[in-house]
């Protein structure tokens, strides 16, 4: 090796051992922050040094500078225009979207690699076929899992007629296509039969798994882009993308796990779909059961002016009808008036973890009134109100029995508090599919409503009471 | 086996193992920041797309080439700068809106 | 540098990385078990001292060979031994020896 | 590479991946003895790839064969007669002492390495020269560090005259020796000057370092040896000896920390040393102090014998007098007569993590008896006589008050016990070498006596009784 060459390997060396370091530092809140700029910064000098090397090694045509330049430009730019302007909450979406370029980039320089005519070995072959397989499922599979978040693709698990039979022929495929590129590297038809199947295949995954899973989906993408990317080292001989990528593989999986087992599932039971149907926008149930006690906003309003302490529990729905800015003022109307207010936050509120700190923050709700779970389930036996906007197995009873979809999931104790409103649109079913004693509780009013809606009511209701 | 392939498999099951470790108990708010953290991590493959267009030759491997660095870029730099956004709010903001302070100060003082 | 020199390098940061993470909160009970296990791997330099004696030639050498590979193995046999016994302590042994058992079963009863 | 070769090379690397595994399992006590078995095995598979290898490639003569496996036989067989056959309590030196002979095994092999007359590179006379001065300072370091526990070296911190000044002038010496191996790999005066300057300087290191203090020593020096190993790797170009040396010179390290912290040093504090006098073998105070309650075996016996609960606290007293088993005894013969009898281990307790349980589970205390600090702690409000058996620092109430040495380490609360009574020879101090309150506490009685001969007092008084 040349002396540049040696130099440049020891700062991709480095860079690599500071992506581990900074990941490292991000298992905790405090330091995560820091974690995230060593290993930007190290990212950095990375692309610099690769840029020296290659400036030194001199292979690069003056139009390959131009593209080079351009392409980054121009990807760099819209990468970072979009991380800047998304709403906080469309941020899962925004991370699948990332996964799917980086999927897409990978299988690109396998594809590059074989359409160059130059003589391939075994090695390459196979791990080329692989990089375009795994980089192309996740490029189409990521994009769908983004587009159910952002609803442009239906969130309902759609059903792919002969699924299980569609997707056996595809694998079947893109196996076929890996042989025929190792026998044959430079067979065109090979290529594409290859790319095709893995695009299409993509597809075919995510579409029959529920929006409600995406989270756990996007992030083992996130895993598979890893390997693929390390892939892509094996076939460029490249080592930082080896290391890189199988430590993006290798984490992203046991994230996926934490995942999954946070909200209650397996892997597995994801990937094979079905579940998460609740999320679904259509109303399940009427509101007129017997059992149910309605209130109106005028009534929730005066319950709330003159109660000493109150809890909001959010949930999906208030994502869902984006109505953080007016739970928000409708929190600082009430503590202008004395009222002592929390916010009791479930981990697993929401579709996706921190999903309401993000949203809550957002709003600009003060960070010392979000209650953890823990510290939130002790208050509500001396809570007045508790007001549950659009949050449902998070705060349903039946988790403390067995023998049903959330049975073993902790849940907020939000029965104990000495009465309950609940704001949502409907009888509906959440996320788990499953009906909630909680609203036929005798101390629970519902107020049947859209999340925003409902509580700009309420606010509106209690302005005029202080007036 | 050729010895550059041994270097790259041992390389990978390192790094595999690396990974394996290094994600411990995480506090399941940090579960989507950790995601992104590793979705930028993979933007390592810009470094990839770069050595690829500094072979590329002719319409089709230059075409190629753009769009691998143009994702791969899309990837790194929008990565870090939403993961560093997200992590924004685990500072944290004990004054930050004095005016909803009350709620908070009062504390236990109003339980029943 | 030498090719090879870069991948030892790499297989030894790498390795490193994985030694920092891989211990995590461990018990106190754990420290010495833990240690004595550490211990035992690093008698795998009993693969480098058969690898000398294969090299090997002259009184000298088949001197230091012995005593390269009879320490070695030492440190690898013993060491596995050792940890061994000691992590057998932390088999729970509930019925080991009943006569003993009323203290156990009495629990909370006597308490004041 | 040969197909031999290669299969050889991705056993050592399954291998190496199995130590991790192996490591990763034993980070729990569930797993951890599964965790060791692994590590094992994938031990002895790669020692027979190894012996398959230099098989195949035929280097080996015939008096290398012999030399291997006579080695391999003598050395092993000692390494498992003593393993089998040494007390529980002397495990600690036991280990010092396989530290010793890996690391003295690590340096034989760049000796070899430099004395065969082959040519030899800058890269290979580096890392030689550095194998040698580690591996000879963990040989002869871990070999004082043994005799120290052992009792064949004083564990008094030994003085030595203008230490600091033979410790730099040692130093000097073993780098100017690496120095002069790269200059001149084949030069036999530099070997010597370097190998005698590390094995010196071992001694020198620690010698000056109190007896007490050794389980932290240990394990540095664990750490050093895989260091020694790893660069051994480099000099043979042995991977498999890189990623394991490395490995446990990793987690090594971060071990060596956990253990300082859990006694509330810092691994400086230990190096520099002085502290861990207490641990001497003299009396220091006398015992006709003025606010001091002394009893006698008979006294204790009626309180131990008409107690409702019993609370045990052993401490180092109790594994220096080796009286597990008359405190086994005790225990048995007051549960007999319905006594209720715990346990309460501190985490460093002892001289070494988890002496307390070796001590006990040797002597067949039953394991649920066993009770952790945090389990035992509570129970002493409800105990009528905590029995102190030569344990001082480690329920010291002044380390709940700031400024002094043990200040921050939580400790056993037997302070809240309705009655206490302490078994030692003197009012002498413990490791920290502070005054303990607890002895002057009113409801403390002091038996002062060797704790086996006391405690067998005890138990015959109470026999006695019984009878
Ligand atoms: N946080 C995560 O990481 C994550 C990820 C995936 C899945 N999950 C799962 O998601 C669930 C989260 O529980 P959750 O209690 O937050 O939500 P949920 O159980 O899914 O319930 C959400 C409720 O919000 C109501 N809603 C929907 N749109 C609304 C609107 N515009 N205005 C008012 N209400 C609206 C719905 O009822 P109506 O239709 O009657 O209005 C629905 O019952 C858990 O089962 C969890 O395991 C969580
Ligand atoms: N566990 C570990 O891993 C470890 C390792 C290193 C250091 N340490 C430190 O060691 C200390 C452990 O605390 P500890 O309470 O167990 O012990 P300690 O504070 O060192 O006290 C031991 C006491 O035992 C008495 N003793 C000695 N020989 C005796 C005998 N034959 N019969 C009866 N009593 C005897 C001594 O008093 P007399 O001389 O009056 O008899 C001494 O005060 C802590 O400070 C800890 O940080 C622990």
């Amino acid at each position: 090796m040349t002396g540049t060459e040696t130099a440049v390997r020891l700062v991709f060396l480095a860079a690599a051992s500071c992506f581990v370091i900074g990941l490292h530092m991000m298992n905790s809140p405090r330091t995560a922050r820091r974690g995230n700029q060593i290993s930007m910064v190290a990212m950095a000098c990375a692309i610099v040094a690769a840029v020296v090397l290659i400036a030194v090694q001199g292979q690069m045509t003056v139009t390959g500078w131009i593209v080079a330049v351009c392409g980054f430009v121009f990807g760099g730019g819209i990468g970072l225009y979009v991380a800047r302007s998304v709403k906080m909450t469309a941020i899962p979406q925004l991370v699948s979207l990332f996964n799917a370029v980086g999927g897409g980039a990978a299988a690109l320089l396998a594809v590059h690699d074989l359409t160059t005519g130059r003589p391939v070995d075994t090695t390459v072959a196979v791990t080329a076929g692989l990089d375009i397989v795994i980089g192309g499922v996740t490029f189409t599979g990521s994009l769908i899992a983004a587009g159910k978040l952002q609803g442009i693709v239906s969130g309902r698990p759609a059903t792919i007629p002969a699924g299980r039979a569609v997707n056996v022929v595809l694998v079947a495929a893109f196996l076929a296509g890996i042989v025929w590129l190792v026998v044959d590297p430079s067979n065109r038809v090979a290529l594409l039969l290859t790319c095709a199947a893995a695009l299409v295949f993509g597809v075919t995954m995510v579409l029959p798994i529920g929006g409600a899973d995406m989270p756990v989906v996007i992030s083992l993408l996130n895993a598979f882009t890893g390997i693929a990317v390390a892939m892509a080292g094996f076939v460029l001989d490249a080592t930082v993308l080896i290391i890189a990528g199988a430590l993006v593989g290798a984490s992203g999986t046991i994230l996926t796990k934490l995942m999954a087992d946070a909200m209650n599932r397996s892997i597995m039971s994801v990937i094979v779909g079905g579940f998460g149907t609740g999320d679904s926008t259509g109303t399940v149930a009427v509101a007129g059961d017997a059992a149910v006690r309605t209130v109106t906003a005028d009534d929730v309003a005066i319950q709330l002016a003159y109660a000493q302490r109150v809890l909001v529990v959010p949930g999906y729905g208030l994502a869902a009808a984006q109505a953080q800015h007016e739970l928000a003022e409708l929190g600082t109307i009430l503590a202008e008036r004395g009222v002592d207010v929390g916010y009791a936050i479930h981990p697993v509120a929401g579709r996706m973890p921190g999903h309401m700190n993000v949203l809550l923050a957002e709003a600009n709700v003060p960070y010392p009134l979000l209650k953890e779970m823990d510290e939130a389930n002790p208050l509500f036996a001396q809570t007045d109100v508790a007001l549950v906007v659009g949050a449902n197995d998070v705060t349903n009873p039946a988790a403390r029995r067995p023998g049903n979809p959330v049975s073993g999931m902790p849940i907020l104790d939000v029965d104990h508090a000495k009465s309950v409103v609940v704001i949502k649109r409907s009888m509906g079913k959440g996320y788990a599919g499953l009906d909630n004693e909680l609203y036929t509780d005798p101390k629970t009013g519902m107020l049947f409503a859209d999340a925003k809606a409902g509580l700009a009511e309420i606010t509106a209701a209690v302005k005029t009471l202080v007036a | 086996m050729s010895t550059e392939l041994f270097f790259d498999i041992t390389t990978f099951v390192l790094a595999v193992l690396v990974g394996f470790e290094v994600i411990s108990k995480v506090p399941a708010t940090l579960h989507t920041p950790l995601m992104s953290g590793a979705n930028s991590i993979h933007g390592v493959v810009v470094i990839g797309a770069l050595l690829v267009t500094s072979t590329a030759r002719g319409p089709l491997g230059y075409t190629i080439a753009f769009f691998a660095v143009a994702l791969a870029a899309m990837n790194v730099v929008g990565g870090y700068a939403v993961t560093d956004r997200m992590l924004e709010m685990f500072k944290a903001k004990p004054a930050a809106r004095p005016a909803d302070a009350p709620a908070d100060t009062s504390g236990n003082g109003h339980a029943s």
